[in-house]
C-alpha cells in the first residue's frame, strides 16, 4: 500500500494548499471589482444587450467563446475518428 | 468559518475528485473524478464573483441594480462546455478500449509501459 | 486602406482565424473530393505560414504588436472610459511569441506536406486534417495570446486535438490507450491552470497577463498559483517527474503528428517561461524558482537519455531523447532565471544562457521533427518500428538515411549542425554559473550521440535484408517535407550568429523584460 | 421502448425544440443563450434516440446532416466575426449594435423591459452557436451508438 501512502500524502499537501486558499479569500465581497464594474456600467450601451453575461460571453470575451465551440468541435471530430469504419490497408502495428 | 462555506466545499470536492482520479482503476470512475474536479473549479470561479445581496447581471426587469460579477459566469460557461467535450472524448476512448480489450480496468489494459 | 495594410493590421487575428476556418471547412472539402481536400489544406497552410511570417517580421521590425478583439481600434488596449484597465481579450505578440510562431509555421508546413502522402493509406483523412489544423490553431493561440483564460482555452484545444490524433491509428487499442493517458493528464493539468486563473481573478480582478503582472503582490495565494501553473505546464511539456505520457504518446501517434507534438510541448514550455518571467519576474525569489527549473531540467536530461538507451522501439527511443532535450531548454532558461535579479551576472552569462535555451527550442523543433519524420518514412515503407527487425535500409532509402544522419548529428551537438550552436551557448554560460551542470550536460550529449550511432547502425547499416529487398525510397512529398527541415538544420548550423542576433536575442530580451511587456499593453511606465 | 414512451417523445420533441429555440433567441435578454438553448434542443434529440432504436433513428437523424449543421454553426460564428474585418473594423467588433438596422435598436439604459431587436451581432452569434451545439451534441450520441451497433453488445 505504498501507493496509498503517496496519494494520501500528496492529498494532505493539497488540502493544506487549498485550505489556505479557502481561508484567505472572502466569500461575498470581492476585493477588486474594477473590470466587472466596467462591464456592468458600460456593457449595455456598448453591446445593446440586457444580459451582461451574454455581453461578456459573446462580445467582450467573444474570442474565448469561439475557442470553446472549437473545443467541442475537436471532441466531435475525435469521436468521429474513433468510430470510423476502418478498411484493410490502414497502417497498424499490432505485434 | 461559515461565511467561507463555498470555498470549503471547493476544497472538499477537489480532494474527493483527486482521490478518485488517483486511486480508482476504472476509466469511467476516473472520468467521474475529473468531472468532480471540474465541478470544484467551476464552483470556485462562480463563488469568486458573488457579491452579497447581488442579483444576476441581467437588466431585463431586474429587481435591483446591485449585481454579481458577470465575468466568472462567462468563464464557467466556457469551462462547462470544455468539460463536456473532454468527457465525450474520454468516453469514446473508453468505448474503443472496451471493444478491443473487453474491459475498462486500466490495470488490465496496460500494454504500454512507460 | 490597401490589401497589404489590411493583412498587416489584422495579422494577429488572421493567424488564428485562418487555420480555424480551414479546420471547419476541411470535412466539407473531404466530402467533395480528395484532390480538393489536399489543395485546400495545403493552400490554407501556406496562407497561415505566410501570415505568421508577416506578423513575425512586423514584430521584429517595430516591437510588440497588440490586437484587441472587438475593440473600436486594433491597438486600443485600454478603453478611454475604463480608468486604465484592459477589459477585452488582447493578443500581445512580442519577440518571444513571434519566435514561437515562426517555429510553428515552419514545422506545420513541412509536416502537412509530409502527411499528404504518409497518411494517404488511411481513412477519415478529413478528420485528420481538421484536427491537425486545430492543433496549429492551438499552438498559434497559446503563444500569441496575452490573456490567461484565453491561454487556457487554447491549451484545451491543443490537448483535445492532440489526443484525437494520437488515437488516430486505433491499432488494436494501444494508440487509444496512449491517447487516454495523455488526455487524462492534460485535463488534470488544465484544471490546475484553471484553479490558478481563479486565484488571480479573485485577487486582482484581471485576466490579462500584463495586468496581473502589474498588480502582482506575491502573496501566499500567488505562491500557490505559481506552484499549480509550474506543475501543470511542466507536465504538459514533458519534464521528468511527470514525463511518462511522452514516450507512449509520441510513439503511438502517426509520425507526422509526433513531429508536431514536439512543437505542441514547446508551446507549454513557452507558457511556463511566460508565467515565471512575465507574470512573476523579480517579485518572486528568482534564485529558488530558477534552481527548481534547473533541477527539473537536469533530471529530464539524465533520466531521458538513460531511459532512451535500452529502448527497442525507434520512436520510443526518440521520444525519450525529446524528454532529454527539453531538459537542455529548461537548464538554459533556468540559469537565466536564477540570476535575473542580478544585473552584473545577467549580462555576464544570464542572457547567454537564456539565448542558448531559447535557440535550442527552435533547433529541437527542427531536428527532432526531422528525426520523427525519418522514423515515419521508415515505418511507411517497412511497417515496423522495432529496431531489431530493421537493417540494411541504407541500400535503398538513401535520402532518408542522409536526413537521419543530419538529424542525429544535430541532436548530438556535432558541428556544423544547429544543435551544436545552441548547446555550445548553453555549455559556455552554464559553466560560468555552475561547472557541474555543464559537465552533466556534456555527458548527456555524448550519451545521445552513442545512442544514435547505435540506431543508425541497426537501421541503415549491414547487408541488405531479403525481406526488405523490394523497399523503395520514401515518396516525394515526404522527402520535400523532410528536406525543408534538414535545410534549416544545416543553414542554422552554418550561420548561427545572424540567427542569434536577429531572432533569438530579441526573444530572450523580450522574455526577461517584464516592464516592457507591461508597458506595451498598459502604456506609460 | 413502449408505445407510450414513443408517443410521449413524439409530442415532447417539438415542444423541446421550440423551447430551445426560445432560449437561443432570447439569449441577450433573459438567462440563456446559444449554448444552453442548443443543449436543450440536443436533449430532445437524445429523447428521440432513447425512445426509438438506433436503426430507426438513423432514418431521419442523418450524420451528414448533423455534421453539416455543426459546420454551418461554426462557420456562421466565425463568419459573423470575420465580417467585421470586411467593414474595416476589428475582428469580433459588434458592428450592428445601435446601428438602427437588424438587431440594432438603441437600448434604454438601466433596468428595462427588454426588446428583442437589440444587441447587434450577439443574437446572430447565439443562433450560430445554438445550431452548432444542436448538431454537435446529437452527433456525439449517434457516433457512440454506432460504435455499440457494430459490436452488437
Amino acid at each position: 500500500m505504498k501507493k496509498m501512502f503517496v496519494v494520501a500524502a500528496s492529498l494532505l499537501i493539497l488540502a493544506a494548499f487549498f485550505g489556505v486558499m479557502a481561508m484567505t479569500l472572502t466569500f461575498g465581497s470581492p476585493k477588486v471589482t474594477d473590470m466587472d464594474d466596467y462591464f456592468l456600467r458600460h456593457g449595455q450601451e456598448q453591446t445593446g444587450s440586457n444580459n451582461e453575461c451574454t455581453a461578456v460571453v459573446f462580445d467582450f470575451r467573444g474570442f474565448d467563446t469561439l475557442g470553446e465551440s472549437t473545443v467541442l468541435f475537436c471532441a466531435i471530430m475525435g469521436a468521429a475518428l474513433m468510430f470510423r469504419k476502418m478498411q484493410g490497408g490502414e497502417e497498424h502495428e499490432d505485434e | 468559518m461559515l461565511w467561507n462555506l463555498p470555498f470549503i466545499t471547493v476544497v472538499v470536492l477537489t480532494l474527493i475528485g483527486l482521490a478518485t482520479v488517483l486511486l480508482k482503476k476504472n476509466i469511467i470512475k476516473i472520468l467521474l473524478g475529473i468531472n468532480i474536479l471540474e465541478s470544484a473549479v467551476n464552483l470556485f470561479l462562480i463563488a469568486l464573483g458573488y457579491r452579497g445581496g447581488g442579483v444576476a447581471p441581467i437588466f431585463t426587469l431586474a429587481p435591483s441594480e446591485l449585481m454579481v460579477l458577470p465575468t466568472p459566469q462567462a468563464l464557467v460557461l466556457t469551462s462547462i462546455v470544455i468539460g463536456v467535450a473532454t468527457s465525450a472524448l474520454v468516453l469514446s476512448f473508453a468505448m474503443v478500449l472496451k471493444k478491443r480489450y473487453g474491459t475498462v480496468d486500466i490495470n488490465k489494459i496496460r500494454r504500454l509501459h512507460g | 486602406m490597401t490589401f497589404a495594410d489590411f493583412i498587416v493590421t489584422n495579422s494577429p487575428a488572421l493567424l488564428v482565424a485562418i487555420p480555424l476556418f480551414a479546420a471547419f471547412l476541411s470535412p466539407v472539402m473531404g466530402k467533395i473530393s480528395t484532390t480538393a481536400r489536399n489543395l485546400w489544406v495545403m493552400g490554407m497552410m501556406l496562407v497561415t505560414a505566410a501570415i505568421a511570417f508577416i506578423l513575425a517580421y512586423r514584430v521584429f521590425a517595430t516591437g510588440p504588436v497588440l490586437y484587441v478583439f472587438g475593440a473600436a481600434a486594433a491597438n486600443l488596449a485600454i478603453p478611454l472610459d475604463s480608468g486604465g484597465i484592459p477589459i477585452r481579450i488582447i493578443f500581445t505578440v512580442d519577440a518571444m511569441s513571434a519566435f514561437m510562431d515562426i517555429i510553428c509555421a515552419i514545422v506545420g508546413t513541412s509536416v502537412l506536406l509530409y502527411s499528404l502522402s504518409s497518411e494517404s493509406r488511411n481513412t477519415s483523412l478529413e478528420g485528420y486534417y481538421t484536427l491537425f489544423f486545430l492543433m496549429i490553431t492551438g499552438v498559434f493561440g497559446m503563444v500569441s495570446t496575452g490573456d490567461i483564460f484565453n491561454f487556457f482555452v487554447f491549451l484545451e484545444i491543443l490537448s483535445l486535438a492532440s489526443a484525437g490524433l494520437i488515437a488516430y491509428r486505433i491499432d488494436g487499442g494501444i494508440a487509444v490507450e496512449a491517447a487516454l493517458k495523455y488526455l487524462v493528464l492534460s485535463t488534470l493539468g488544465a484544471i490546475l491552470v484553471l484553479f490558478a486563473i481563479g486565484i488571480y481573478y479573485g485577487q486582482y480582478d484581471a485576466l490579462n497577463i500584463a495586468m496581473i503582472a502589474e498588480r502582482m503582490q506575491f502573496s501566499m495565494l500567488d505562491k500557490i498559483a505559481l506552484v499549480l501553473l509550474v506543475a501543470a505546464l511542466a507536465m504538459k511539456c514533458g519534464a521528468v517527474p511527470l514525463h511518462f505520457w511522452t514516450p507512449d504518446a509520441y510513439s503511438m501517434a502517426p509520425s507526422s503528428v509526433t513531429a508536431f507534438l514536439v512543437v505542441a510541448s514547446q508551446a507549454s514550455l513557452y507558457g511556463l517561461f511566460r508565467v515565471v518571467f512575465t507574470m512573476y519576474n523579480v517579485t518572486m525569489n528568482c534564485f529558488t524558482v530558477g534552481w527548481i527549473i534547473i533541477i527539473l531540467g537536469v533530471l529530464s536530461m539524465v533520466v531521458g537519455v538513460t531511459m532512451a538507451i535500452p529502448q527497442k522501439d525507434i520512436k520510443r527511443l526518440m521520444a525519450y531523447h525529446a524528454v532529454s532535450q527539453t531538459g537542455y531548454m529548461l537548464l538554459g532558461v533556468g540559469v537565466g532565471l536564477a540570476v535575473l535579479g542580478n544585473a552584473a551576472l545577467t549580462s555576464a552569462y544570464g542572457f547567454m544562457a537564456m539565448e542558448g535555451g531559447i535557440f535550442h527550442i527552435f533547433n529541437h523543433a527542427m531536428y527532432k521533427g526531422l528525426l520523427f519524420l525519418t522514423a515515419g518514412a521508415i515505418f511507411y515503407r517497412i511497417g515496423t518500428r522495432d529496431l531489431n527487425k530493421m537493417g540494411g535500409l541504407g541500400h535503398t532509402m538513401k535520402y532518408t538515411m542522409i536526413f537521419f544522419i543530419i538529424g542525429a548529428l544535430a541532436i548530438a551537438g556535432i558541428p556544423p549542425f544547429n544543435g551544436f550552436a545552441s548547446k555550445l551557448m548553453i555549455y559556455e554560460s552554464v559553466y560560468l554559473f555552475n561547472p557541474i551542470l555543464a559537465i552533466i550536460a556534456m555527458v548527456v550529449s555524448i550519451l545521445t550521440l552513442a545512442s544514435f550511432v547505435k540506431v543508425f547502425h541497426s537501421v541503415f547499416m549491414g547487408p541488405q535484408l531479403p525481406e526488405y529487398a523490394e523497399v523503395k525510397e520514401a515518396p516525394l512529398p515526404m522527402l520535400i517535407g523532410m528536406g525543408i527541415l534538414a535545410a534549416i538544420v544545416i543553414l542554422f548550423g552554418l550561420f548561427p550568429q545572424p540567427v542569434v542576433d536577429m531572432l533569438v536575442a530579441p526573444a530572450a530580451h523580450a522574455l526577461a523584460d517584464q516592464g516592457g511587456y507591461i508597458a506595451s499593453v498598459l502604456g506609460g511606465a | 421502448m413502449s408505445r407510450i414512451v414513443r408517443t410521449a417523445a413524439d409530442i415532447l420533441y417539438p415542444t423541446i425544440l421550440i423551447f430551445g429555440l426560445y432560449i437561443v433567441a432570447h439569449g441577450h435578454l433573459t438567462p440563456g443563450g446559444g449554448f444552453q438553448g442548443g443543449a436543450v434542443i440536443a436533449t430532445g434529440g437524445a429523447l428521440v434516440i432513447v425512445a426509438y432504436s438506433y436503426k430507426e433513428v438513423t432514418g431521419w437523424l442523418k450524420k451528414n446532416v448533423l455534421l453539416g449543421r455543426e459546420v454551418i454553426g461554426l462557420v456562421g460564428f466565425i463568419g459573423v466575426a470575420l465580417l467585421a474585418l470586411a467593414f474595416g473594423q476589428v475582428f469580433f467588433f459588434n458592428y450592428l449594435a445601435g446601428s438602427g438596422s437588424l438587431f440594432g435598436m438603441p437600448v434604454p439604459y438601466g433596468i428595462n423591459a427588454g426588446e428583442l431587436n437589440t444587441a447587434g451581432v450577439l443574437p446572430l452569434m447565439n443562433f450560430a452557436v445554438g445550431i452548432e451545439i444542436w448538431g454537435g451534441l446529437t452527433i456525439v450520441i449517434l457516433y457512440m451508438l454506432s460504435g455499440l451497433e457494430k459490436e452488437g453488445c
